[in-house]
């Protein structure tokens, strides 16, 4: 049985629901000679402000029970020598490149969508406002309803190309955020970006990271994640992209099946850089077992019984 | 191209000091390696720790007909990861993704080799000299622990014909004190007229302390640096090392795929 | 060197800072044949509410990496048969017992506290308004400032108890849910409880849990705890306990520098029930190793030159 | 008093179906076991997965004085912790804690012994049928399962003169059908004044089965019941099955400590 792995994510058609997550993939041209990146449903790219930035002195990672935190601090090229240097090879290789978008204004934000609106290639902009790793910025907007609310809606006046808020998970009520986001017009939301969070080196009595905090990626994170997910299909009516844990064929069935209708993967991808074939054969057995045609079908068929 | 070797333990050696040298099955990924490379390593039958942990390539076996079989690790135990390396019992089995990295630049006659080891830090060059004795290449290896614990595999390099030095802090072998302290008396006396490059591996101070001296006296020095990796592939950013630019400023480097080997003089030390 | 493990939390003196916490040491008594009470700094019993509670039907816990989810509902035997049945039992092991206090309305909270005030041996209300697993009540209160200071208020108007109001980690801001308990004249706060989190059975497409949704706990919540502790400690004044994923000695002592005046250990006792004793040992050798005469000068000792 | 034992495989023979008898030593925990009893059970050497796992204690295993030595567990490959088991090799290091439960109660003669098994629900019989043997007691086991390849261990039965009789689904061995059609029939056959017991261990739909069987004729019964299970002392309520209160309503009991073995009336089956 030949089953059908594509999705419709808002006007973008995806060819499979599997997409790498933003700063877990440099700018998918280091990943070429590793995977097909045509074959991926999406490349999104590492954030990307409008100048170039340093990113926070290492230690930037360290390793947690299922986890990891990081603290990278979005070191990045900039949006224009992103452009010049890496969408050549990205569009060669005809990947499908999602760019996670990065600003410490709304200004920012939408000055960097009008550059990569102009630039051929680019199939649609991730709004990074949860990034916990910087002080201005991102999380700002991320963490306040009207933050997210203006920094959506001024990137949609700017520009045509589908436009997803990344969410920040380190709220109350995700799901309100989700709503919002969909108001001020987004085509999709993604969920969840890292957790905020902290290791100490006991000895020494520092922070592991020398920014201090992180984010927490990983399995650890991803029972959360399944959840906010599933609050925010219940809610809004534009696609959730779900995100967080992701290491198996299974967990991506758990994000679909909970309302996700495409997910990314992250950390996994640092373990292992071959599991996106792993993924792919094991949606397709699964469905070819379940006599599912289409991967779009299991979308949100969660069966809450007696769930709450 | 790297690959994900599932590598065969065949052996695992002890030796003093919380070191032990594993021997892996895994032909094509031996059949890829230069000396400097490394591979990231993880257990496969433990979903603990997540990450892999960066190693590199210490010997490349061969099989008797002398095509590449395996290779082996040279690892000290310190945490986790390191500790399952240790404990590992020949049949176990562990991904490792590789080769990966810059590897070191191999220089010709006349130029000589000066291979500057501390601790762990030896585990490149255990590569380096047979490539550069095939070569032609005349090659010395200063190396330096704390104590004679510290200090092993010296009959690999003698028997490729290396010239080795030895230093302890505590004098229990060799020379007493760091290895800089051999290797600045090496440089004071050769003359300028013998074209030499300097590789060093090991502790980030000793590294700097190494290219420092090089630059001193004018001998070009690569450095194998150590970092947190998160992936190896240049993915994630977390393996940077400040470098300088053309421009007199700085910026930081990845050094799973712009290193490990990095050139001494374009480090920015801290 | 004899190194000195008493900590002080308000107006009580505990023995050592490791506490057990509530829902996982049943009501102390189940341990009483492995564990000495007496020699833990507090043993935390389960929540009661005023009347028996049923709980949820199994499965109730589902293993997740480095963690669990659970749904237990609260089942418990009420305020009262927990007075009668078990604190003379605990009054004659030595130990000092401090109850989880649960209510659906703030009178019920009230109710309660009074019954436990006019009890022998107890030596602390914790106030739980952070169950993710009930529909009533809990985290209603605790997900809202308002309802925070509402429940502490009333109950430190009924009791003479030090109370110490336990947080929810599922809010954007946790220290100021410390502030608001603080203000409302709250002895210590005790954080985090539990996440709400999901897991699916992606063969069936059902909740693995017949709740739905449960709380996560266990070592991969650690990194987010540790952080929420030591913003929460940064900010108050009173002493904060520190709860999540504590397996080790080591992780005992991440919390204490973070800003903990002393810690609770959950899932961890599932796993290792003598757990305690190597807890113990692991912070006198600290201490000794250190050379640190009393854990409490720990309390807070963070380094955070290059933190933010 | 359960404690926890570091206990070391001796031997794990596997058999067909995924299931495999792994042999532990632990003398101090053996020492301690009863009939029915559960021991939770977690690799050493792993941190995942995170909780231990119940399994009944099958063999009592004695060392060459008789004194205990340690013990056995039936094992099902099922998931991750069931599968390190199925993997372990001899010398491999698992904590146990236990011995946990209430166990059986154990009859006395003239009262028969019948003991209903399904599957790994075989585990428990192994300690309670010397059990009872060595007091006397005339014992029938009667094990069902779907396949001739769910059944097995059969000899360790007839060893202690127990009288065995197998069903299967597809009628590979013994009878077809369901364990309960020979029970069954062995209970319309038994006449009144012959007091008999039933105990039984398998999936919960059996023990249903069982245990409405032996109510209907008015025969006693005991059924170990299987939940996941937390901390296996008390602490967590997570084991929970619904049982009878003598006011006529119902309760939800920790089968860690109130069972795993329950009276068969007294469960309030969905
Ligand atoms: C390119 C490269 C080559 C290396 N080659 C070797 C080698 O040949 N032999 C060898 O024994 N070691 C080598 N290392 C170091 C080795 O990777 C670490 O010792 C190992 O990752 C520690 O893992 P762990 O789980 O045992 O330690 P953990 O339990 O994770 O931590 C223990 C200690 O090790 C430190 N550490 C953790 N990860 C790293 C890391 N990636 N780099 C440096 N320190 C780390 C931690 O900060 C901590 O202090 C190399 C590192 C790099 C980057
Ligand atoms: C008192 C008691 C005695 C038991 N005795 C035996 C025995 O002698 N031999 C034996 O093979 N098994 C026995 N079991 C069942 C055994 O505990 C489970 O098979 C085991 O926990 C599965 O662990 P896993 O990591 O392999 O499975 P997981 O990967 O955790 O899950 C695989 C499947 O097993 C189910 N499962 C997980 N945990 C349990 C559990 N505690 N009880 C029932 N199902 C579970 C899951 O729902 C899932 O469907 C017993 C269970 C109990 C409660
Ligand atoms: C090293 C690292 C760098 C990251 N950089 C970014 C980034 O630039 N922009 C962004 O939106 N998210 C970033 N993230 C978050 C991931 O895209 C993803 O949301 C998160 O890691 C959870 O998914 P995972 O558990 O699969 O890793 C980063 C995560 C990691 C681990
Ligand atoms: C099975 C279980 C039951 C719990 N019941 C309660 C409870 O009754 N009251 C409460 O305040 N917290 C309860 N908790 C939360 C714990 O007290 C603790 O806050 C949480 O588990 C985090 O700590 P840990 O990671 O050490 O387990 C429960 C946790 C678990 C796992
Ligand atoms: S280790 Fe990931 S970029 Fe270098
Ligand atoms: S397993 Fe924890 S109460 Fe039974």
């Amino acid at each position: 049985m030949g089953v059908d792995l594509s999705v419709q994510l808002g006007p973008l058609r995806l060819k499979t629901p599997l997409m790498s997550a933003s700063g877990c993939f440099g700018y998918g041209v280091e990943y070429a000679g590793v995977v097909d990146l045509a074959s991926l449903g999406a490349v999104v790219v590492k954030g990307l402000f409008l100048n170039e930035r340093d990113g926070h002195p290492p230690p930037r990672i360290v390793e947690t029970p299922s986890g990891m935190l990081n603290a990278i601090g979005l070191q990045g090229i900039g949006v224009h020598r992103f452009v010049r240097e890496k969408m050549p090879e990205l569009r060669q290789l005809g990947a499908t490149v999602i760019v996670n978008v990065c600003g410490t204004t709304v200004d920012e934000y939408v000055e960097v969508s009008k550059v990569l609106s102009d630039t051929e290639g680019v199939a649609a902009l991730e709004l990074n406002i949860s990034c916990p790793n910087i002080k201005e910025g991102g999380i700002s907007f991320g963490c306040s309803l009207a933050g997210t609310r203006r920094v959506v809606s001024a990137v949609r006046r700017a520009t045509r190309l589908p436009i997803i808020p990344k969410l920040t998970p380190n709220v109350t009520d995700v799901a309100s955020f989700a709503a919002a986001a969909e108001e001020a017009g987004a085509d999709a939301v993604s969920l969840v970006n890292t957790f905020l969070a902290m290791a100490i080196d006991v000895e020494a009595r520092r922070p592991k990271l020398s920014n201090g905090m992180g984010g927490l990626s990983g399995p650890a994170i991803r029972p959360i994640a399944v959840r906010m997910v599933y609050e925010c299909a219940r809610l809004v009516k534009i696609p959730v992209i779900g995100i967080g844990g992701i290491v198996s064929a299974a967990d991506v069935l758990e994000f679909l099946i909970a309302g996700a209708t495409a997910v990314q993967v992250g950390t996994a991808n640092f373990v292992d850089p071959f599991i996106w074939g792993k993924l792919e054969a094991g949606l397709r057995s699964y469905l070819e077992r379940h006599g599912i045609p289409r991967v779009a079908d299991l979308v949100g068929s969660l069966q809450t019984g007696s769930a709450r | 191209m790297p690959v994900d070797a599932e590598a065969v333990v065949v052996s695992n050696t002890r030796l003093p000091g919380g070191y032990s040298v594993l021997e892996f099955r895994a032909p094509e990924l031996a059949a890829l390696a230069e000396p400097g490379q490394f591979v990231m390593v993880r257990a496969s039958r433990c979903d603990a720790p997540l990450l892999r942990r960066p190693y590199s390539i210490f010997d490349l076996v061969r099989d008797p007909d002398g095509r590449p079989a395996g290779f082996t690790l040279l690892n000290k135990r310190v945490g986790v990861g390191s500790g399952l390396l240790y404990d590992a019992a020949p049949g176990a089995h562990f991904c490792c993704l590789g080769p990966l990295g810059r590897p070191f630049t191999l220089v010709a006659p006349p130029v000589e080799a000066w291979m500057v080891a501390g601790g762990v830090g030896l585990a490149p060059f255990a590569t380096l000299a047979p490539a550069l004795a095939a070569r032609g290449v005349a090659t010395t290896l200063f190396y330096g622990g704390r104590t004679s614990a510290d200090i092993f595999c010296l009959d690999r390099f003698e028997r490729h014909g290396v010239r080795v030095v030895t230093a302890t802090e505590d004098g229990s072998l060799g020379e007493r004190g760091r290895v800089t302290v051999p290797l600045q008396a090496a440089l004071e006396a050769v003359p300028p007229e013998r074209a030499v490059m300097v590789y060093a591996c090991g502790p980030e101070p000793m590294l700097k302390a190494v290219a420092d001296l090089a630059t001193r006296f004018g001998r070009p020095s690569e450095v194998s640096m150590e970092r947190h990796m998160g992936c190896g592939l240049g993915g994630c950013y977390s393996c940077v090392v400040r470098v300088k630019t053309q421009d007199g400023g700085s910026r930081y480097a990845r050094t799973c795929i712009e290193g490990p080997v990095l050139r001494g003089d374009e480090v920015l030390w801290e």
